[in-house]
Parts: structure tokens; sequence; C-alpha cells
């Protein structure tokens, strides 16, 4: 184990580094003598440095300016920093960096060696005493201690993601509001139910890695199983071949459950093509020829939300549209009828699919902005105090 | 006359093919539709092919030279390829209904890889960024200007954050925050179509741009 | 059915009419209208500006599709105006296999207009499959991920590359973005090594982008031809950016008068058809 | 074998790629970098099989006699040539970049294009001071389009001001935690997934 994470010693360095700079303006400054040294560095550290592809064959070395550096003689033209195999041995010149600076990164170490550093500061006529630390070894590292706080924000989550699920499970009533949406999407199948004329469904563009499509698909179980029931048709265009062999089972199996595995029909769920306007002109060709009467868009989009909304429009038919999207959903919201805004997109995934289990990730989520906001008004407070350090030792990257 | 100037004049004519539609649909439309749905469609077998399966499988099974875009391999031994292979042969097992469960299977590395992958980078670029972007002092010192726009900020992501609370009825304190937060989403939005405008035009300025070249290029070659 | 109900259903044909007159009438007439730089540009503007001259380059990663080149081909040959006049030396690269011409071309025809030498006063490395992989590579080692040129010559025998070993040496990487490859560059480049990144986008991409700047993910942003009508006005170079503004003015303000009008007309018609409704009622 | 295998290797992949976020070790990251090239492989075969759907969609359409299956033999077509010129020679300059910079990149471009319109369409259609939200987004509209081109700076300095301040202040708030909500579901999903608690893309939800 390493002696101290980097926060830690981030830390360590803010707090000792403080007194430093404080007695400063306190002291009188030394006469400005070419031949004075300038006074060494202070609170020399250095440690295996962390990084994603860290192969163990870098040491960061930091520490406090010398006093003559920014005050005093202020004559400090560079630090010299130099490594060694052992205490007091002289060491090579590993790198020179400008007045100013607190820290050198060592990128040709051999992992597993230990090493000594020293510092010094320069003047262009002469160097400081070296201040010397050591020893210090690179590791090939097995865990990143820079990416903590990611690590324990994610345990935090899922661990509540998990513990609402399992709650689920045992059949806790978990209160979840109504999302307005998703009884617009059933209105726009029961309409076109009524009026003879397909339903459309379109996934997105997005592969099947995308969280949108996912949560797409599960939408498309629920609005396939009442197309079953109605014998209505359902034509789901897709642009990814991953998502239209998913998007056939799911209806497949949709149609099955709700009894009606003869008016499954594969020539419905079509792969129309991987290019982004190519994949748009075709849906705009199966609005305008096969007329659906709801236009339902689910899942990931990029620019061609407008051109489906707006065509869609042209035909009259009632139009959904729920996209994590950012940049789309200005689009959706002013074109369609109405429009699952973000995560209310995942919401309305694990609304429909009726599935307990699928709750608990809803409720994790929600507590987890509970906590969020909670790290947020924290900083803010903390901040009004004048305490700085917390969102640098927080977001530490 | 010049080969490209054929080439350009074709592209000239699929564009107007594909505005006729503003007018509203025709075979004009329906020719250039369907056309680049096949072109694409193999465009990216092409691609596709020799981006990933030639330097990943193919290559390094027949011990040949890369034929498409060189890939680093990492110390990969040649029956490491195998695998890919393997697996993507196993996605067409759905083609064949008795067997085609297995294709789960590369299915199932596929879509879990994926998902872990996403999972850490998201939490540090979708969550703890934001947060600490809008951990902002509210107070600041001598620039009334700068606290009042940060307190905007807090307020405004505070509310935001609301409205997508699920677990609460929007009632009282709640009911004003999600007020507040769709407020701010719908000037968002707004700002975000404005934005967009733009870049919408300049694609259509694109287009045109294109078809006057290829006018002028006509013109020069008529003129020699 | 009055004129204002009627307005209401206009045919949406007579807008496509519009548009297309408002924007081929400006090709003809240009008018020339001043933009004023807004503070992104200037950032990246200035952090281009102060790469000291021969020496460490500044890359630029041309990561679009043809789709998008009237936004931001404008913004790449800016950049790359601003980085030769100044001597400032270039490498590029791009993540989209389509982006490769694009990259080749805007380099050369800017190289040539300064008399600049390839392999001497900028490198093209080409295309890299795998987006995430090269970015990361790039952080550990620069010639490992691209052992070469793109046409074919070791990097290890280009002298401009010596010491050019990961972003350490890299004083500002631009990508040029038409996808979410501008996130691989912030979470695999400069979140775990550090680099400094800027970025051109798509006008609809850039409010998404604005969060990155405030965190200091990216050091600057170009959004749209707008950024790059900016970019021009700062080199004093005006170009197709500066050009395309005056079309868009026209046709911003065509929306915002068919926007008002069919306001006036929706109440109009609101007003008008409450007063007939209240004798009955 | 049906559906535990392939949801146990779902977990085995998803756990690995997730840890290997936190394991700067080469020994994992070598292992990282070769298994997202394999990914990438897999979504390449998987690339056909939308090709055949394709494929067998027009050929119905052509076996039945559809009355626009003449546009199926332009999809064929444009589909044969495309694979005959792209496996013989990909050079720049060779007919399948031809192809590509003067068949493919028009036609989509233009259609891309089509946008400038429809969002003209979609403005005066959609943006009516129907309601409070609906007037904000309309009203923030309009001001972001003045101020974004140079003839809001010549009506009044302040527009392109106001025009900053509306993206870099209520928007970016909401954007913020819009994506701090999209970016949670993004995990929960994943989790669930790895979990095998959610398996739409295996079909049904069993």
């Amino acid at each position: 184990m390493r002696t101290h994470s980097p926060l830690v010693g981030l830390a360590l360095i803010l707090a000792l580094c403080a007194p430093v700079f404080g007695a400063e303006g306190e002291t009188a400054p030394p006469a400005p003598g070419e031949n004075a040294p300038p006074d060494p560095v202070t609170l020399l550290s250095a440690r295996d440095y962390l990084d994603n592809n860290d192969n163990g064959d870098k040491i960061e070395v930091t520490w406090c300016l010398s006093a003559d550096d920014g005050g005093g003689a202020g004559d400090v033209l560079e630090y010299r920093i130099r490594r060694s195999s052992g205490p007091g041995v002289a060491g090579e010149v590993v790198g020179t960096v400008p007045a100013g600076t607190t820290s050198f990164l060592d990128e040709g170490v051999e992992p597993g060696e230990a090493y000594y550093y020293d510092v010094a500061a320069f003047d262009g006529g002469s160097e400081s005493a070296p201040a010397e630390t050591g020893p210090v070894t690179g590791r090939r590292n097995f865990f990143q201690t820079s990416r903590l706080p990611v690590l324990v924000l994610a345990a935090l989550f899922f661990a509540m993601v998990l513990t609402f699920t399992r709650l689920a499970q045992r059949g806790a009533n978990l209160f979840v509001r109504r999302i307005p949406g998703l009884t617009a999407v059933e209105e726009a199948v029961g309409r076109a139910t009524e009026m003879g004329r397909p339903v459309l469904y379109v996934p997105g563009i997005g592969e099947i890695d995308d969280i949108q499509t996912i949560a797409s698909l599960t939408i498309l179980s629920h609005v396939a199983k009442i197309t079953a029931e109605y014998e209505t048709p359902l034509i789901v265009p897709t642009a990814r071949s991953v998502v239209m062999s998913a998007a056939e089972e799911v209806v497949k199996e949709a149609y099955a459950e709700a009894g009606h595995p003869d008016n499954y029909s594969p020539d419905n769920i079509r792969y129309l093509s991987d290019a982004q306007f190519a994949f748009a002109g075709a849906v705009s060709g199966i609005m305008l020829r096969e007329r659906p009467a709801a236009n339902l868009y689910l899942g990931a989009f990029w620019a061609e939300s407008l051109l489906f909304a707006e065509t869609g429009f042209e035909t009259k038919a009632i139009q959904v549209a729920g996209t994590a999207n950012v940049s789309q959903l200005p689009f959706f919201v002013t074109a369609c009828d109405y429009t699952l805004i973000g995560e209310e997109l995942y919401a309305a995934s694990a609304y429909l699919s009726k599935e307990p289990k699928l709750l608990g990730s809803l409720k994790g989520s929600d507590w987890m902005k509970v906590v969020s906001i909670g790290i947020m008004v924290l900083g803010i407070v903390l901040s009004l105090f004048g305490v700085t350090g917390f969102a640098g030792w927080f977001f530490t990257q | 006359m010049q080969v490209t100037l054929i080439w350009a004049t074709l592209a000239a004519i699929l564009t107007l093919a594909v505005y006729s539609f503003l007018y509203k649909d025709n075979p004009f439309y329906k020719f250039a539709e369907h056309l680049v749905v096949g072109v694409s469609a193999a465009y990216y077998l092409v691609i596709y092919y020799y981006n990933f399966i030639d330097p990943n499988v193919i290559s390094p099974i027949f011990k040949l030279e890369f034929g498409g875009a060189p890939i680093r391999i990492l110390g990969m031994q040649w029956w490491m390829a195998l695998i890919p292979g393997l697996l993507g042969l196993l996605l067409y097992a759905r083609f064949f209904p008795k067997i085609g469960w297995v294709s789960r299977w590369a299915l199932g590395i596929y879509v879990g890889g994926y998902s872990g992958l996403e999972i850490a980078p998201v939490m540090q670029a979708r969550v703890l960024d934001q947060i600490r972007g809008g951990s902002l002092p509210l107070v600041v010192p001598h620039d009334p200007s700068t606290s009042f726009t940060n307190i905007l900020l807090v307020v405004g992501l505070l509310g935001t954050l609301t409205y997508f609370f699920f677990s609460l009825k929007h009632k009282g304190v709640l009911g004003v925050l999600a007020r507040i937060g769709i407020v701010y989403i719908m000037v968002g939005f707004g700002a975000s179509f404005g934005y967009t405008v733009m870049s919408r035009i300049s694609l259509l300025i694109g287009r045109v741009d294109f078809l006057r070249q290829v006018a002028d290029s006509w013109i020069q070659w008529l003129a020699t | 059915m009055g004129l204002l109900e009627k307005f209401l259903q206009i045919d949406r044909r007579w807008i496509f009419l519009a548009i297309a007159i408002a924007v081929v009438v400006p090709f003809f007439l240009p008018m020339g209208l001043p933009v004023v730089v807004t503070k992104p540009v200037r950032d990246l503007y200035n952090a281009v500006d102060a790469i000291p001259p021969n020496s460490e380059p500044l890359f630029i990663s041309v990561d679009y599709a043809p789709s998008t080149i009237p936004e931001l081909d404008p913004m790449t040959l800016a950049v790359l105006r601003h980085a030769f006049s100044k001597d400032i030396r270039v490498v590029a690269l791009t993540l989209d296999p389509a982006g490769y011409g694009l990259a080749e071309r805007a380099l050369e025809s800017v190289a040539r207009e300064y008399g600049k030498e390839r392999n001497k006063d900028y490198v093209y490395l080409g295309f890299q499959p795998g987006i995430a992989a090269v970015v990361l590579g790039m952080g550990t080692d620069i010639k490992g991920v691209f052992p070469e040129d793109a046409y074919g010559t070791p990097l290890s025998e280009i002298p401009m590359m010596d010491g050019i070993r990961n972003y350490d040496q890299i004083p500002l990487l631009i990508t040029m973005a038409s996808s979410g490859v501008i996130e691989a560059w912030v979470i695999y480049a400069h979140q775990p090594y550090g680099a400094r990144i800027g970025a051109g986008v798509t006008a609809v991409m850039a409010t998404d982008y604005y969060p990155f700047l405030d965190t200091g993910q990216l050091v600057g942003l170009l959004g749209g031809m707008r950024g790059a009508a900016e970019y021009e006005e700062l080199i004093k170079h005006p170009d197709a950016g500066v050009r395309g503004m005056d079309s868009q003015s026209v046709i911003h303000v065509l929306i915002i008068v068919l926007i008002v009008l069919g306001n006036i007309a929706y109440f109009g018609s609101k007003k008008r058809s409450q007063e007939a409704k209240e004798p009955a009622a | 074998m049906r559906r535990q295998f392939p949801l146990f290797l779902c977990f085995i992949a998803g756990v690995f790629m997730a840890v290997q976020y936190f394991i700067p070790h080469p020994s994992v990251q070598v292992w990282y970098e070769r298994i997202l090239d394999w990914l990438q492989t897999l979504l390449a075969f998987a690339f056909l099989i939308g090709t055949v759907s394709l494929v067998r969609l027009h050929y119905h359409k052509i076996r039945h006699k559809a009355s626009d299956r003449g546009y199926s033999f332009v999809l064929f077509a444009g589909l044969a040539l495309m694979l005959a010129f792209g496996f013989t020679n990909r050079s720049p300059g060779s007919r399948f970049d031809h192809m590509f910079q003067y068949v493919q990149v028009p036609i989509e471009g233009t259609m891309f294009s089509l946008l400038a319109f429809y969002i003209a369409s979609a403005a005066f259609r959609a943006f009516r001071a129907r309601t409070v939200e609906a007037t904000l987004l309309l009203a923030a509209a309009s001001v972001v389009m003045l101020g974004r081109v140079p003839i809001g700076d010549l009506i009044h300095r302040s527009i392109p001001w106001a025009a900053n301040w509306i993206l870099n202040v209520p928007n970016m708030a909401s954007k913020r935690g819009i994506m701090i909500g999209v970016g949670l579901g993004m995990m929960a999903t994943a989790l669930k997934i790895m979990l095998g608690i959610e398996r739409a893309w295996m079909g049904g939800t069993d």
C-alpha cells in the first residue's frame, strides 16, 4: 500500500504550504545580493504517479516555492530536479522547471526501483541548498486512487438501486408519481386502432448498447402487446442490425404473450439503413406511403428528429416522442403532441413494464439526486465560509 | 468533358431530386431514397469489413498482411482472433430457428461489455463534473452580478433536478421547485432551438453553394 | 374562414419557398454585416495564439463527416490559417473514417497558401479506427498509435515529431467534431491525462458543451458557422463563415417575422372566435 | 444455456469493462483494449444481419409484384454496384470513392438540409404563446435567433448579450440538471443489464 493517497497528499500540501506563504509578508526581505543563493524549497515530496495507463514508470515530485520565488529576493529563475539511487548521492538532473512551478513529473523511471529526489532553486548564478526526499518507487498500479470519488458514488448509487429493487420484489409499495407522457403513448395507439391504420414505432438510431435503445425496447414490448390485441399493424423501422434482431424478438414474444402469435409479421420489423439520413428518408417514405396514424419516436435520436416530426405532422398522425439526447428535445417538444423529456424515458420504461424490479432503479436514481443535491449544497455552504478545499477534495481529477 | 463534372452533375441531379420532396412525394425522391439506402448499406459493409473483420479476424488467422487500415494488435496471438470470429459467427445462428438462441451468447457479451464500459465515465462526466460545475459560491464579494448569476444557476439546477424527481408528488415546496425547473427547461429548449436554426441553414447554404459550383463548371465548360 | 384563420392554415410550402428565396438572394447581393466576437471563440483564439512558433505542435483532429462541411470546414480552415500565419506547427489527424479526405484537403490547401512544407511545418497522421483506444493510446505513446504518418513515413523519421511523446508535449488539441467524439477527447484525454482540449462543433451541439467550458474541460469552443465567422474576424481573413452570415441574418429575421405574424393571427382569430361564441353561451 | 448462460456472459463482460476503469495496471489495460476491438468486430459482423433483412424485404416486394417494386430494383442496383466497387478498389478517386462522394454524400447531405425548411415551418406552427411555458420557449428562441446573427448586433447591442446570457445561465442550469438525471438513468440501466434485471435485448422480459 502506498503511504498516502493523492487526495490526502494534496490536502497536506495545501495545509502545510499555507503557513509558508503567510509568513512571507512578515519577514523582512533579505537584501538582494548577487551572490546570495536563493532559499531552498520546502516540503518536498515525491510519490508514485497515478494515471490510467501508468506503467509504474512515472514519479511525481512536488514542493513549495522557495521564499525567494515571488517574494524575498524574487530572483529564482528555475528549479532543478535531480534523481539518485541513494540518500545523499549526487544524482543526475532529470528536469528543470521555471520559477513559480511546484511540481515535476519524472517519466523515465524503472518500475520497482527505489529513488531519491533533490530539488534546488537556481537564480542564474548559484543554487540553493538542495532539499531531498525518498525513497520512492514507481509502481504498476492496481487501483487509481484519483478515481476513488467515482467508485464511492457509483457504489453508493448501486447499493441504493439494489436495495430499492429488493424492497420492490418483497412487495413494498414504492410510490412513483404518474408520468403524463405514458397515457399519451396508449392514447396514440388506441387512436390508430380506431382509425384502422398502422402504428409506427421508431426505437431511435442508437446501437443496442445505448441505454435509450434498451429503454425503448421495453416500451416497445408494451406497445406490441396492445397492437397484438387489437390486430393493429405495428411497423418498426430500425437503423441498426442488432436493434432489429432484438426488436424482432421483443415483438414476436409480445404477440405470443398476448395470444396472437399469428398477427406477427416479420416484414414489419425492418432494417433500413445505418446511414442516418438514408434511414430518415426511408422512414419519411413509410409515413407518406403507409400512413400510420400514430408515430412513436422513443430512443436515441439525432438530427433526424425534426425530419420525422414534421413529416409526421404533414400526415396528421398523433406523435409521441421521448429521448434523452438533450439537443433534440427542443424539436420533439415543439413538433410532437407529447414528449417524454430526458429521464422520463427511462422512468416510462420502468413504469410501463409493470416490473416492480425496474422501479428500484427509478427510486435509486431519485435518491441519488438527493445525494447529489446534498453534495452540491455542502460545497456551496462550505464555500460561503471560505472553505474551498471540499470541491478540490471531492472532485479531484 | 471531365469525369468529375459528370459525377458532380449526377450529384446535383440527386440533390434536386431530394429537394423535390418539399413539394410532395414523387418518383424522383423515391429513386434517390432507395438508391441511397442500397449504396449506404454496401458502403458500411465494405468499411466494416476492411476496418474490423479483416484486421481483427481474417488477417491474423490466415497470416495475411492487413488489407485495410492497420489496427494496433496488442501482443495478440493468432488464435485469439478466433474469439471475435466465432462470436461473430454465433450472431448468424439466428438465421437457423433451431439454434437461434446461441446468438444470445454473442449479444450478451456485446451488450454487457458496453454497459459496463459506460458506467464510470458517465458517473464522472455527466454526474460528478456537473455537480462540481453546479457548486458555485452564492456570494462573490464585490461582484454582485456574478453572485446573482450563480444564484440563478444553482436555483435552476435544483429546480430541474426536482422536476425529474419521481418519488414524491409535486406539491408544496417541491411543486414550486419543479415549476421553476420546467421554466428553466423551456427557456433552455427555446435557446437550443434558436441556436440550431443557424446550423440547419448552414447546411442549406452548403448545398446551394454546391449547386452554384456545378452550374459554374458547366458554364465554363460550355464557354471553352 | 377569416383571413387570419387562413393565414394560420397556410400551406407550409409557401414557407419553404420563402426560405429558398431568402437563402439564394444574398448569394448575389452580399451585405457584409459585421460580426461580434464572443468569449469562447476568443478563448480558443488566445490558446492557439499562445503556442510558440516552430516548437511543440498544435494538434487538430478533423472529426467530422461530409454532411457538416458547411459548418466545420470554415473553422478548420480559419484555425489552420491562424496557426500557419504565426509559424505554429500543426499535426492533423482524424477519428472519423470519412474525415480522412477532408483533413487532407484542408491541410494541403492552407499549407500551400502559406508556403508550408509537409513533415517540416506540419504532419498528417491520417485515420485510425477505434476512438477510445486511439485517444487513450495517445496519452501514453503517440507513436504507438500512429507508427507512421498518412503517407507511410515512420514518425521516428520526421524531425518535427522528435520528443512529441504524449499529451504532455501537446500544448493544445482542437477537435472539429460533428458527433460525440468530442466527449471521447474530454473523457479519455483531458480527464486522465490533463490534455488541453479545444473544440469546434456544429451549432446544434454547441449548447450541450457550454457546461464543459465552465468546468474547464474545454479551453474554448467554436459553435457553427457563426463561430467560424468570429474566428475569421479575429484572424482578419474573412471567408465562407463571414459570407454565410448574410443569408443567416435574412432567414433568422424571416423566421422571427413568421413567428410574430403567426401569434398575431392566432390571438386575433382566438379573440374573434370567442366573440362569436359569446352570444350563444 | 438458453437464458442463463448469455446472462452470465453479459455479467462477466460488464463487470470487467466497468472495473478496468479503476485499474491502470497494464495487464488489465491490454485486455481492455483487446476486448474493445472484439466488441467492434462483433458489431461489424452484426451489420450483415441488417443487410439480409433489407434484401429479404425488397425481395418479397419484387416477388409479390408490389406496385412500387421498381424502386426495389434501384436499391439492389445501388447495393450491388457499391459492393462490386468496394471489394475491388477503395482508394481515393476510385469508383467506390466517387459513389460515396457523389451519390451517398449529396443525397444524405440534402436530406439533412431539408431541416432548414422544417425548422422554419415548425417554428411558425408551434411557437404560439398558448401557455406560460410555450411563451418562454418562443421568447427564448427568438432572442437567441436574433442574437446569433450579425443583424442582431445592428438592432441593439444588448441582443447578443441577452442571447449569450440565456445560453449561459438558464440554458446551462437546465441542461446540467437534465444531464445529471440522464446520467443516473444510464448508469442504473447499465447496472440492471449487467445483473440481468433488464433483459429486453434478449427478447421479452420474462
